[in-house]
C-alpha cells in the first residue's frame, strides 16, 4: 500500500518541481542582484562573474534539467545569500516547522472531531448552535490576527507565555527542563495555527457523523439494543472518521502554508521566516527548495494518511 | 382517458428570510457592501492622506470616530476604502476559482479516463503546494497589485473546487436522467451545462461562500506580510500598519481585525445556512 | 601624518568618566544577550559589507578609533606614515594567537589587505593606489602607494578591514563562499560557538585573547527577533541587554527612556554614522530631466515635519547628503529651495505641467515605506502625485541600477567614516556604472563637481578637502539631482546591568565589544 | 397464548397519521403478515413495536408483549427487550451491516449485549449461529467484512444476529424484496425453519401477496395507516372480502393465471377519498382488438458481445447474444441480476459500445453508427428506465423535459412543440397542467408516465423498457402495464421488455428470452416458454416465482 502510494507520488513531485521552477524563474532579478546590492556596490564584472559562476545565465531548459537531476539526489543547489547548500539551510529550519504543523494538526484534529461529534449528536439543539457559532468564529479569524492578539494578551500583559521563538536561547537546558521549555514556547503559536483548522475538522466531522447516523446499519445496531454512547462511538464515529481523516490529508498542505504566517508573528525559527528572508534576498534556489520540501512533507503526510484510512476502512484494498 | 392515481401535491411555501441565521449575515454583508460603495462619497480624499494628529484613540475626536494611526491617517476612511478592496479581492478570487475549478472538475468528472487522470494529476500538483507559500511566491513575480493578488489566490485555491466539481460530476454522470439524455441524442455541451451543472450547483454555491471567506483571509495575510500593493488600503494592510504599535495603540490592528472577522463570519454563516437548506441530510 | 599624529591620538583620548569605570569593574563572567532584527547572510565583513555587525566580535582589524576618529592601537602596536603619505609602516603586536592556536603574523595582514583590494566592494577603491604590500619580518608590514589616500588609516578598522587567518584560505578558495564566513576564526575577544538560523547566535569568551584581562563576559548571545513590538517587550522584560542602531520602533523610545533599567546611548556612531534618507531622481526621465520640476519637488519637501511625524523627532533634517555627524565636512546652510507650495505649483506650470505630475517612487524596506507614505501625502498638496512601488532589494537594484527604469526612488545611503568613501559615489560622473548597486544612480554629470571631488580625494591638506566638499554641496544643492531628507538618530539601547559597550567611534556596531562587562 | 397484542395503535408525524387505530394479535410461534402498498404504514407499525421511530413521532395505544406494554417502558428497559425478546431484520442487506467491522465481531456484539459471557465463548456461539443460518464455510469467513459477502449471505448474517438471544418474536421488514427470486426462496424457507425450531413468533412485512400467502399463517391488509381486513393467508387469493383486498389480488400478476396483454387488461384499483375515509372500486377495461403482429423483425442482434475493462481485469457482460424483436410485437427478456439484461438494453441504445457482433435495425447495420446515422438511431430507438425518481432531471420542469428532444431533433417552433407536449401528456394520462410542475411534485407512477411520454414524444419505432415497473407498487404497476399495452396498440411500436419478474414478462410479451451469465439460455413464444421449459435454469425460475 505504502509502496503504491509512493509510486503514485513521484509524478506529482516531478510536476511540482517543474511548475515551481518555471514560476520562480518568472521573477525579475535574482539572488546575485540581491547579493551585489547588500554587499554595497560590486562592479559590473564581478556581478557578471558571480552570475556565470552560479550558472544563472544558462538557458532555462539546462537549468531545469540540472535542477531536477539534483533534486533526486537531495542536492537542491547552493544558496547564494546563505552561503551554504540549500538542503542544509532548509533541513536546519524544517524540524521547527514540522513540530509546529504536527502539533497544530493534532490539536485541530482532536478538538475538531470532539466538537464535530458533539454538534452532530445534539444536532439543531442549543449545544449544536452555540458550538457551530464558536467554530464559525474560529473559521473567520485570520490566524495572524489571533496570534497578534494572543501575544498582546498572554505574553505582554499577563506574561504567561514567552514572546516568541522556539526555546530560551543559550540556557543550555537538558532533559525535562528542555522539553518543558520547548512546550512552553510551542503552546501559543500551535494554538493560533490550529484555531482555523479546528473549525474545518469540526464541520467535516459534523457532516460526516450526520451522514453516518442516517445509514441503515445504525438502525440495525439500535435494533440490537445497543447503548446510545456505544452506538455513537463504535458505529457512528468509527465510520465518520474515514471521510474526516481523508479530508484532513488534503488540508495538511494549507496547514503548512498557514505556518508561514504564524511563524512571522511568533518569531518561530521555521521555514516560514526562511521564506520571507529568501524572498527579501531574492534567493530563488532557497524558495524553490522550500516549495519542494513542503510539498514532500505534504505528500509524505498524505501517504501516511492514506495508510491510516486503509487501516480504518477495510473496503480500501490494503 | 385521464387516470390520476393520486392528486398533485400543493407546493410547500419556504420562508427562509425569517430564519435569523440567514437574516443577520445578509445584513452584515449589506453593511459592508454599502461601506465599499459609499467610500468615495463619504471619504472623498485619499484614505492614506495625513489629515489629523497621529494616535488619536477611537471616539477621542468625533470627526475621526475610529481614531488615527501613526501618520495621522483617518482609520474610518481606511476601513471604508479597505472594505472596497477586501470585498473586491474576496469575490473576484472566488469567481476565478469557481470558474476555473468547475471547468477542470467537470471535464475530469464527465469525460473520465485519460483526461480525468491528467487533469487530476495537475490538480494534485497545485494542491500539494501549500496555498500560502504558493501565493507568496506568485506575488513575488511582479509588482504587487490587486489583480495579481486575485490571480495568485485563484491559482492557489482552484484545486479545492476542482475536486468538489469532479466528485459531483462523477456521481451525476451515472444517474439515469443523464443516460436518458445521452439516449435522446443530446450533445455533450447540453448534457454537461444544462443537464448536470444545475444539479451540481448547490455544492458549488456553498463552496463559493468558503472561497470568498478564503480569499479575504489570504488577502489580509498577504497585506499583513507587506506583499500587497502599497497604494491601496485593505483591512489586512491596516492590521499590518498597526502591528508595530500593537502594545500601545492596539486598536489600530484590533478594529480592522474585527471587521474582517465579522465579514468572513457573515459569509460563512450564509454558506452554512445555504448548506443546510440545500442539503436536507445535514439537518437532524 | 607624522609621528606627532601618534602622540596626538593618545592625547586625544577623552578622559571621560569611562576610564575609571573600567578600572573599578570587579567580578566578571556572566552572559550578555544582544538583539537583532534581521539575520546577515554571513558573520564576517571580509568581502561582504552587509555583515559588519558581528564581524569585529571575532575578527579584529589593525586599528581602533576613539570618539573623534583618532586611531588607537589594536593588532598594530605602532604605525608610521611617511611625509609624502606614500609609505605606511606598521609594527604588529607580539604574541597574538588565532582562535585555532596558530600565530598571527604579517603574512596574514598582507594577504587580507591584498584580497580586499581585489574583492571588497569599498576597499577596492580605498586601496586603489596601494601598489605593494610588504612583510619584511613576521611583525612588520609596509604599504607603498602611488598616490596619497588621506582616509586610508581610518579605513583599517575591524569592521571595514578585518584581518583573516591566511593559513585557512587555500590558494584557489573563493572568499565569497568560504566556510570561514559562517564560522569565523579570528584574533578577536570572542570565539564563534553556534549559529541556529532564524533563532540565535552564540559567541564564547576567547580564553587566550592577547589583552589578558579582557573580555570580561563569558558568553555573548544574539537573538534574532523580526517583530518590532516583540523587541520592545524583550527590552522591557529584560530578556535582552543590548541592541544597536535603534532596534525598536521610534514610537517606543519614549516608553523605554523612562524605565530605570534601560539607557539610550547616542555615542558610538561616528565611525559609520547614520545613513542619509534620500530621494534620488532619474535624470534620464523626460519629466525629471527638467530642473524646474526638481526645484518644485524640493520646494514641497518639509524636512522638519518628516523628522517629527515619521521619526518622532529622533532624526536630524539635512539638506546635504553629507550627514551632520561629519561636523567639519557637513555644510550647515539650508536648502536654496525653502518649503513653498505656491512656488512649487508655479514651477510645475512653468515646466508645462499645470495640473501637476504623477511620478513613481520605488522603495524596499518597511521604514522607507513610512517615509514614502509621508512624501505621498505632503507632495500631493503641491500637485505632485506619488505612486509607491515596494519590492525586495534584488528587484530594486535590478530596476534602478540595472535597467535604470525608474523615476524617483528612496534610498538610505551610508556616509561611512569619510564623505570620499560614502558620498562621492553619488555625484562622481565616472561612477555611473550600469548594474552596480548604490553607484551614481541619478546619472548626474557635472565636470566642476568631478574636479572638486578628484582634488579632495588625493589632497593631504585637510582644510583644502573640507573647502572642496563644501563647494560640492553648494553646487548639488542647487542642481538637486537628489533630495537629501533626514539622518535618523541611531541609539544603542542597553540594560543598566551591563557597561563598557560603547568605548569608541565604532561603538557596539563596528566595535568588538571587548570592553563589555556585567556590572558586579 | 397471545405473544404480541397491538391495541388501537396510532402513530402521528406532525399533522399526518401514518398509522390510525391498528389492532393485531400474534400467538407464540405464529407467523402473521402485514401487507400493503408503500406508504400504508406497515413498516411504521413494525418500527413502533421496536420503538425505533424518529423522536418526531407521537404514539398512542398499547403494544403488549406477554402482557407488558412496550410503549410505557423506559428507554433502558426497552433496550433490554430489543434484540433479546424481540429482534428485527431489514430490507437492504447491502447497507444494514456496519462496513468497518467483521461479521463475527457484529454477531459477537449482539450475543454479548444480552448475555454476559466472555469473548471466546461468544465467538463459539457465533459460529453455531452461522451454521444455523447455513452460512457456507462459516469458520473461515467469520472474520471477513460485509463487503466480501453477497446480498443473500449478508441477510443470513442479519438473521444470525437477530436469533442470537433466542428472541420470542422476530419482525422481518421486507427481508427479501432486494434479493433475486431463487435467493428469496432460500431466505424465506430459512426463516420458516428457524421459527419452528426456536418456537419464535414472526411478524412479516411485505407488499408481495404470493410470498405472504405461501409463508405466513394470517395476513392483515393495510392501506393509508388503516386496517382493511384480516384473513388466513392461504385464502388470501381466493376469499378476500374487502374491495381493496380483492383489487390488490386481481391487480397483482401471478404466473399461473396466464393473463396476456393481447387478451385482457389488468384490473385497476380506483381510490376515491371523501370526508376522511377511502372508497375503493375495481375497474376492468376490455382489451382493444389486438392487431395481429406481422412477422417482420424490427431489431436484431447477431453474437453481440460487450466486455468492460475493470480494475480486476476484463468482465464480459454480453457473450455472443442473438435476439430478435418482432415488428409491432414485444420481446420479453427475463434473468436474474448480473445476467446482462441491462447491458443489452444499453448496447441497443448506444449507451455502451459493442465489443463484437452486429446490431440490425429494420435490416440496416447500426452496430457502430456515427453522425447522422447515430442521430437517426436515437430517434427510432428509445428507452424507459427503472427508477422513476432518478430518470427525470430534478432541476427541469416536466414541460422542458418533454420539449427538449423535439428541439434537439426536429427543431420545431415553440408553439408546435407545446402542442406536441400537451398531446403526449394526454396520451400517458397526465393533465396538461403537469407541464409546468417539477418532477419531485409527482408520485412514482406519475413520474414513470412522464418517462414513457419522453420516450414516445419522437414516435420511436422500438421502445426498450428496462424493468419499468419493478420499483412500483402492485396497483400502480397494473396501471402502467395497461398504459404500455394501450400505447403499443395505438402507436404500433415494437418493444423489448426487461424484467426479473416472470409474471410481468408473461403478461406483456409475445416472445420470451431467458438470459443467465451474459448468455441466452432459452427462447420461445410466450405460452410454451412457461408450459414446456427446456432448461433446468428456467424450471428453477418458474418454481421460485410460483412460491
Amino acid at each position: 500500500m505504502i509502496r503504491r502510494a509512493a509510486l503514485h507520488a513521484i509524478p506529482t513531485m516531478v510536476g511540482v518541481v517543474i511548475v515551481s521552477f518555471l514560476m520562480l524563474h518568472l521573477m525579475p532579478g535574482d539572488a546575485v542582484d540581491a547579493l551585489a546590492g547588500i554587499s554595497g556596490g560590486a562592479s559590473a564584472e564581478t556581478v557578471a562573474a558571480m552570475r556565470s559562476a552560479y550558472g544563472l545565465d544558462d538557458p532555462l531548459g539546462v537549468q531545469l534539467a540540472r535542477y531536477a537531476a539534483g533534486v533526486f539526489t537531495l542536492d537542491f543547489g547552493h544558496s547564494i545569500s546563505y552561503g551554504a547548500p540549500v538542503f542544509d539551510v532548509i533541513v536546519d529550519r524544517l524540524p521547527a516547522t514540522l513540530l509546529l504543523a504536527a502539533t497544530a494538526f493534532t490539536i485541530a484534529l482532536v478538538i475538531g472531531v470532539a466538537a464535530g461529534w458533539a454538534m452532530a449528536v445534539f444536532a439543531d439543539r442549543w449545544q449544536d448552535r452555540t458550538l457551530s457559532a464558536g467554530v464559525l468564529f474560529l473559521y473567520s479569524a485570520p490566524s495572524f490576527w489571533v496570534g497578534l492578539m494572543a501575544i498582546v494578551v498572554f505574553s505582554a500583559k499577563l506574561n504567561l507565555f514567552p514572546l516568541g521563538g522556539a526555546e530560551t536561547i543559550g540556557a543550555d537546558l537538558t532533559g525535562w527542563a528542555l522539553v518543558a521549555d520547548r512546550l512552553h514556547h510551542l503552546i501559543l503559536p500551535a494554538s493560533a495555527l490550529a484555531a482555523f483548522f479546528v473549525a474545518i475538522y469540526a464541520r467535516l466531522t459534523r457532516a460526516a457523523m450526520l451522514e453516518v447516523l442516517h445509514q441503515d446499519f445504525i438502525r440495525t445496531a439500535r435494533a440490537k439494543g445497543l447503548h446510545p454512547l456505544r452506538l455513537q462511538f463504535r458505529h457512528g464515529l468509527r465510520n465518520a472518521l474515514i471521510p474526516v481523516v481523508t479530508m484532513a490529508g488534503l488540508h495538511f498542505g494549507n496547514l503548512v502554508g498557514g505556518a508561514v504566517v504564524v511563524e512571522t508573528v511568533f518569531n518561530w525559527p521555521g521555514l516560514g521566516r526562511l521564506t520571507m528572508g529568501a524572498l527579501a534576498s531574492r534567493d530563488i534556489s532557497v524558495l524553490l527548495g522550500i516549495l519542494l520540501m513542503t510539498s514532500v512533507v505534504v505528500i509524505a503526510a498524505n501517504i501516511l494518511i492514506d495508510w491510516l484510512v486503509a487501516r480504518l476502512d477495510p473496503r480500501v484494498s490494503a | 382517458m385521464t387516470v390520476i392515481d393520486h392528486p398533485l401535491r400543493a407546493r410547500p411555501k419556504r420562508r427562509p428570510l425569517r430564519d435569523p441565521f440567514l437574516l443577520l449575515p445578509l445584513l452584515v454583508l449589506l453593511a459592508v457592501a454599502v461601506m465599499a460603495i459609499s467610500a468615495p462619497w463619504l471619504f472623498p480624499g485619499d484614505p492614506l492622506d495625513m489629515v489629523a494628529m497621529p494616535y488619536l484613540w477611537p471616539l477621542d475626536d468625533p470627526a475621526f470616530p475610529l481614531g488615527t494611526d501613526s501618520l495621522g491617517r483617518d482609520l474610518t476612511a481606511g476601513l471604508f476604502h479597505g472594505a472596497r478592496a477586501t470585498l473586491l479581492v474576496g469575490i473576484s478570487s472566488a469567481a476565478l476559482c469557481l470558474g476555473f475549478g468547475t471547468l477542470i472538475g467537470a471535464a475530469a468528472g464527465y469525460l473520465g479516463g485519460r483526461t480525468d487522470l491528467i487533469l487530476m494529476r495537475v490538480t494534485e500538483i497545485f494542491q500539494t503546494m501549500p496555498t500560502m507559500l504558493l501565493v507568496i511566491v506568485l506575488l513575488a513575480i511582479s509588482d504587487p497589485s490587486l489583480t495579481l493578488i486575485v490571480v495568485a489566490i485563484g491559482l492557489a485555491s482552484w484545486p479545492m473546487v476542482a475536486r468538489l466539481a469532479r466528485a459531483e460530476f462523477i456521481t451525476l454522470r451515472h444517474r439515469d436522467f443523464v443516460l436518458a439524455a445521452r439516449a435522446l441524442g443530446y450533445g455533450p455541451f447540453r448534457i454537461v451545462f444544462i443537464e448536470i451543472l444545475p444539479n451540481a450547483l448547490p455544492t458549488l454555491i456553498v463552496a463559493t461562500s468558503v472561497l470568498i471567506a478564503n480569499g479575504i483571509l489570504i488577502e489580509s495575510a498577504v497585506s499583513f506580510l507587506n506583499l500587497g500593493d502599497a497604494n491601496t488600503v485593505t483591512w489586512g494592510s491596516l492590521i499590518g500598519a498597526g502591528r508595530t504599535q500593537i502594545r500601545t495603540e492596539w486598536y489600530l490592528s484590533a478594529i480592522p481585525g474585527i471587521a474582517i472577522i465579522l465579514t468572513v463570519l457573515a459569509v460563512n454563516f450564509l454558506g452554512d445556512r445555504l448548506t443546510r437548506i440545500l442539503n436536507p441530510r445535514l439537518r437532524a | 601624518m607624522k609621528r606627532r599624529d601618534l602622540l596626538a591620538g593618545l592625547a586625544g583620548l577623552p578622559l571621560t568618566a569611562l576610564l575609571p569605570r573600567i578600572a573599578l569593574a570587579a567580578g566578571g563572567g556572566g552572559t550578555v544577550t544582544a538583539v537583532a532584527a534581521t539575520e546577515t547572510p554571513v558573520l564576517l565583513a571580509f568581502v561582504n559589507t552587509s555583515s559588519t555587525i558581528w564581524s569585529a566580535k571575532t575578527t579584529e582589524g589593525l586599528l581602533e578609533f576613539d570618539h573623534d576618529l583618532t586611531p588607537r592601537p589594536l593588532l598594530a602596536a605602532e604605525w608610521d606614515v611617511a611625509e609624502d603619505g606614500l609609505t605606511y609602516t606598521f609594527r604588529l603586536r607580539q604574541g597574538v594567537k588565532w582562535h585555532d592556536g596558530n600565530d598571527f603574523t604579517a603574512d596574514d595582514v598582507t594577504f587580507s589587505l591584498e584580497t580586499m583590494k581585489r574583492l571588497h566592494p569599498r576597499n577596492r577603491s580605498t586601496f586603489a593606489h596601494i601598489t605593494a604590500f610588504e612583510a619584511p619580518d613576521p611583525h612588520t608590514v609596509i604599504l607603498r602607494l602611488e598616490k596619497p589616500t588621506p582616509f586610508l588609516l581610518t579605513a583599517l578598522s575591524s569592521g571595514e578591514s578585518p584581518i583573516v587567518p591566511k593559513h585557512l584560505y587555500a590558494e584557489d578558495a573563493d572568499p565569497l563562499t568560504h566556510p570561514n564566513n559562517t564560522a569565523p576564526i579570528g584574533t578577536g575577544p570572542y570565539v564563534f560557538k553556534e549559529w541556529v538560523r532564524g533563532s540565535h547566535l552564540i559567541f564564547d569568551r576567547n580564553p587566550n585573547y592577547w589583552d589578558a584581562d579582557l573580555p570580561r563576559v563569558d558568553r555573548l548571545v544574539v537573538r534574532f527577533i523580526t517583530d518590532a513590538a516583540a523587541r520592545t517587550i524583550a527590552f522591557e522584560t529584560g530578556d535582552v541587554d543590548i541592541g544597536v542602531r535603534t532596534p525598536v520602533p521610534f514610537r517606543d523610545l519614549e516608553g523605554l527612556e523612562d524605565l530605570e533599567h534601560i539607557v539610550l546611548e547616542p555615542q558610538g556612531y561616528t565611525y559609520s554614522p547614520p545613513n542619509i534618507t534620500i530621494v534620488e531622481a532619474n535624470l534620464r526621465d523626460p519629466i525629471l530631466s527638467d530642473l524646474r520640476v526638481r526645484q518644485a519637488i524640493a520646494h514641497s519637501i518639509d524636512r522638519e515635519a518628516l523628522a517629527k511625524i515619521v521619526f518622532y523627532g529622533r532624526a536630524t533634517p539635512s539638506a546635504s547628503a553629507v550627514v551632520p555627524y561629519h561636523k567639519d565636512f557637513h555644510l550647515a546652510d539650508p536648502s536654496p529651495y525653502a518649503l513653498d507650495l505656491g512656488a512649487a505649483k508655479a514651477l510645475l506650470a512653468e515646466a508645462g505641467h499645470p495640473d501637476g505630475v504623477t511620478l513613481t517612487l520605488d522603495y524596499t524596506s518597511e521604514d522607507q515605506r513610512l517615509v514614502g507614505e509621508f512624501l505621498r501625502a505632503s507632495l500631493s498638496r503641491a500637485g505632485i502625485a506619488l505612486e509607491l512601488r515596494g519590492q525586495d532589494m534584488g528587484t530594486l537594484i535590478a530596476r534602478i541600477y540595472g535597467d535604470q527604469a525608474y523615476q524617483l526612488h528612496l534610498a538610505s545611503i551610508s556616509n561611512l567614516f569619510d564623505p570620499q568613501v560614502g558620498v562621492q559615489r553619488l555625484y562622481w560622473s565616472k561612477n555611473i556604472i550600469k548594474g552596480v548597486a548604490f553607484s551614481n544612480g541619478t546619472g548626474y554629470q557635472n565636470p566642476e563637481v568631478d574636479a572638486l571631488l578628484e582634488a579632495a580625494a588625493t589632497s593631504t591638506d585637510r582644510a583644502a578637502r573640507i573647502e572642496a566638499w563644501h563647494e560640492v554641496q553648494r553646487i548639488v544643492a542647487r542642481d538637486v539631482p537628489n533630495f537629501p531628507l533626514v539622518a535618523p538618530t541611531w541609539l544603542t539601547i542597553a540594560n543598566t546591568r551591563i557597561e563598557g559597550h560603547t568605548s569608541g567611534a565604532e561603538g557596539a556596531y563596528d566595535g568588538s565589544l571587548r570592553r563589555l562587562a556585567v556590572r558586579a | 397464548m397471545t405473544l404480541l397484542k397491538i391495541e388501537n395503535l396510532g402513530v402521528r408525524f406532525g399533522d399526518h397519521d401514518a398509522v390510525a387505530g391498528l389492532d393485531l394479535s400474534l400467538a407464540k410461534g405464529e407467523a402473521v403478515a402485514l401487507v400493503g402498498e408503500s406508504g400504508c404504514g406497515k413498516s411504521t407499525t413494525a418500527l413502533s413495536v421496536m420503538r425505533l421511530l424518529p423522536p418526531a413521532a407521537r404514539l398512542r395505544g398499547r403494544v403488549l408483549l406477554d402482557g407488558t406494554d412496550l410503549l410505557s417502558l423506559s428507554e433502558p428497559q426497552m433496550r433490554r427487550v430489543r434484540g433479546n425478546r424481540i429482534s428485527m431484520i431489514f430490507q437492504e442487506p447491502m447497507t444494514s451491516l456496519n462496513p468497518v467491522h467483521s461479521i463475527g465481531a457484529q454477531i459477537v456484539e449482539a450475543i454479548r449485549q444480552h448475555a454476559d459471557i466472555d469473548k471466546p465463548a461468544a465467538r463459539k456461539r457465533a459460529l453455531e449461529l452461522l451454521d444455523m443460518v447455513h452460512m457456507p464455510d462459516s469458520a473461515r469467513r467469520i472474520d471477513d467484512f460485509p463487503h466480501e459477502f453477497s446480498g443473500g449471505q449478508r441477510q443470513r448474517v442479519m438473521i444470525a444476529m437477530a436469533i442470537a438471544s433466542r428472541p420470542e418474536l422476530m419482525i422481518a421488514d421486507e427481508p427479501t424484496t432486494a434479493l433475486d427470486a431463487t435467493i428469496q426462496h432460500q431466505i424465506l424457507s430459512l426463516l420458516d425453519e428457524l421459527r419452528r425450531e426456536l418456537g419464535m413468533g414472526l411478524l412479516l412485512i411485505s407488499h408481495d401477496l404470493s410470498v405472504v400467502s405461501r409463508w405466513t399463517d394470517r395476513a392483515v391488509i393495510m392501506h393509508h395507516g388503516q386496517h382493511m381486513e384480516e384473513l388466513a393467508a392461504k385464502d388470501l387469493f381466493t376469499s378476500g372480502h374487502h374491495p381493496y383486498t380483492r383489487g390488490l389480488v386481481s391487480a397483482s400478476l401471478r404466473l399461473d393465471r396466464d393473463q396476456h396483454y393481447r387478451s385482457s387488461r389488468l384490473p385497476e384499483i380506483r381510490v376515491t377519498r371523501d370526508a376522511g375515509d377511502y372508497a375503493f372500486s375495481v375497474v376492468r377495461r376490455p382489451a382493444p382488438v389486438a392487431a395481429v403482429p406481422d412477422d417482420g423483425i424490427a431489431l436484431r442482434t447477431h453474437d453481440l458481445t460487450v466486455t468492460y475493462k475493470t480494475a480486476r481485469g476484463p468482465v464480459t457482460a454480453l457473450d455472443g447474444v442473438s435476439v430478435a424483436i418482432p415488428k409491432g410485437g414485444t420481446l420479453g427478456l427475463v434473468g436474474e441480476s448480473g445476467s446482462g439484461k441491462s447491458t443489452l438494453a444499453r448496447a441497443l441504445t448506444q449507451l455502451v459500445t459493442a465489443t463484437s457482433g452486429r446490431i440490425e435495425l429494420d435490416g440496416q447495420d447500426v452496430t457502430h453508427p456515427r453522425g447522422a446515422a447515430l442521430r437517426d438511431l436515437r430517434r427510432r430507438v428509445q428507452m424507459v428506465f427503472q427508477d422513476p425518481y432518478a430518470s427525470l432531471n430534478p432541476r427541469h420542469s416536466v414541460g422542458y423535459i418533454l420539449e427538449t428532444p423535439l428541439a434537439v431533433h426536429d427543431g420545431l417552433g415553440s408553439a408546435e412543440r407545446a402542442k406536441k407536449v400537451r398531446q403526449v401528456l394526454d396520451q400517458v394520462g397526465l393533465p396538461a397542467a403537469a407541464a409546468d410542475r417539477m418532477p419531485h411534485e409527482f408520485s412514482g407512477g406519475q413520474r414513470q408516465r412522464i418517462g414513457i411520454a419522453r420516450a414516445l414524444v419522437m414516435r420511436p419505432s422500438v421502445l426498450i423498457c428496462d424493468e419499468p415497473v419493478s420499483a412500483l407498487d402492485v396497483s400502480v404497476q397494473a396501471t402502467i402495464l395497461n398504459l404500455l399495452s394501450d400505447l403499443k396498440a395505438e402507436l404500433g411500436f415494437s418493444c423489448l421488455f426487461i424484467s426479473h419478474d416472470l409474471a410481468v414478462v408473461q403478461f406483456v410479451s409475445d416472445r420470451v428470452v431467458v438470459m443467465r451469465n451474459a448468455r441466452v439460455v432459452e427462447e420461445n413464444d410466450h405460452l410454451s416458454i412457461w408450459r414446456r421449459p427446456q432448461t433446468d435454469y428456467t424450471r428453477g425460475l418458474i418454481a421460485a416465482a410460483s412460491g
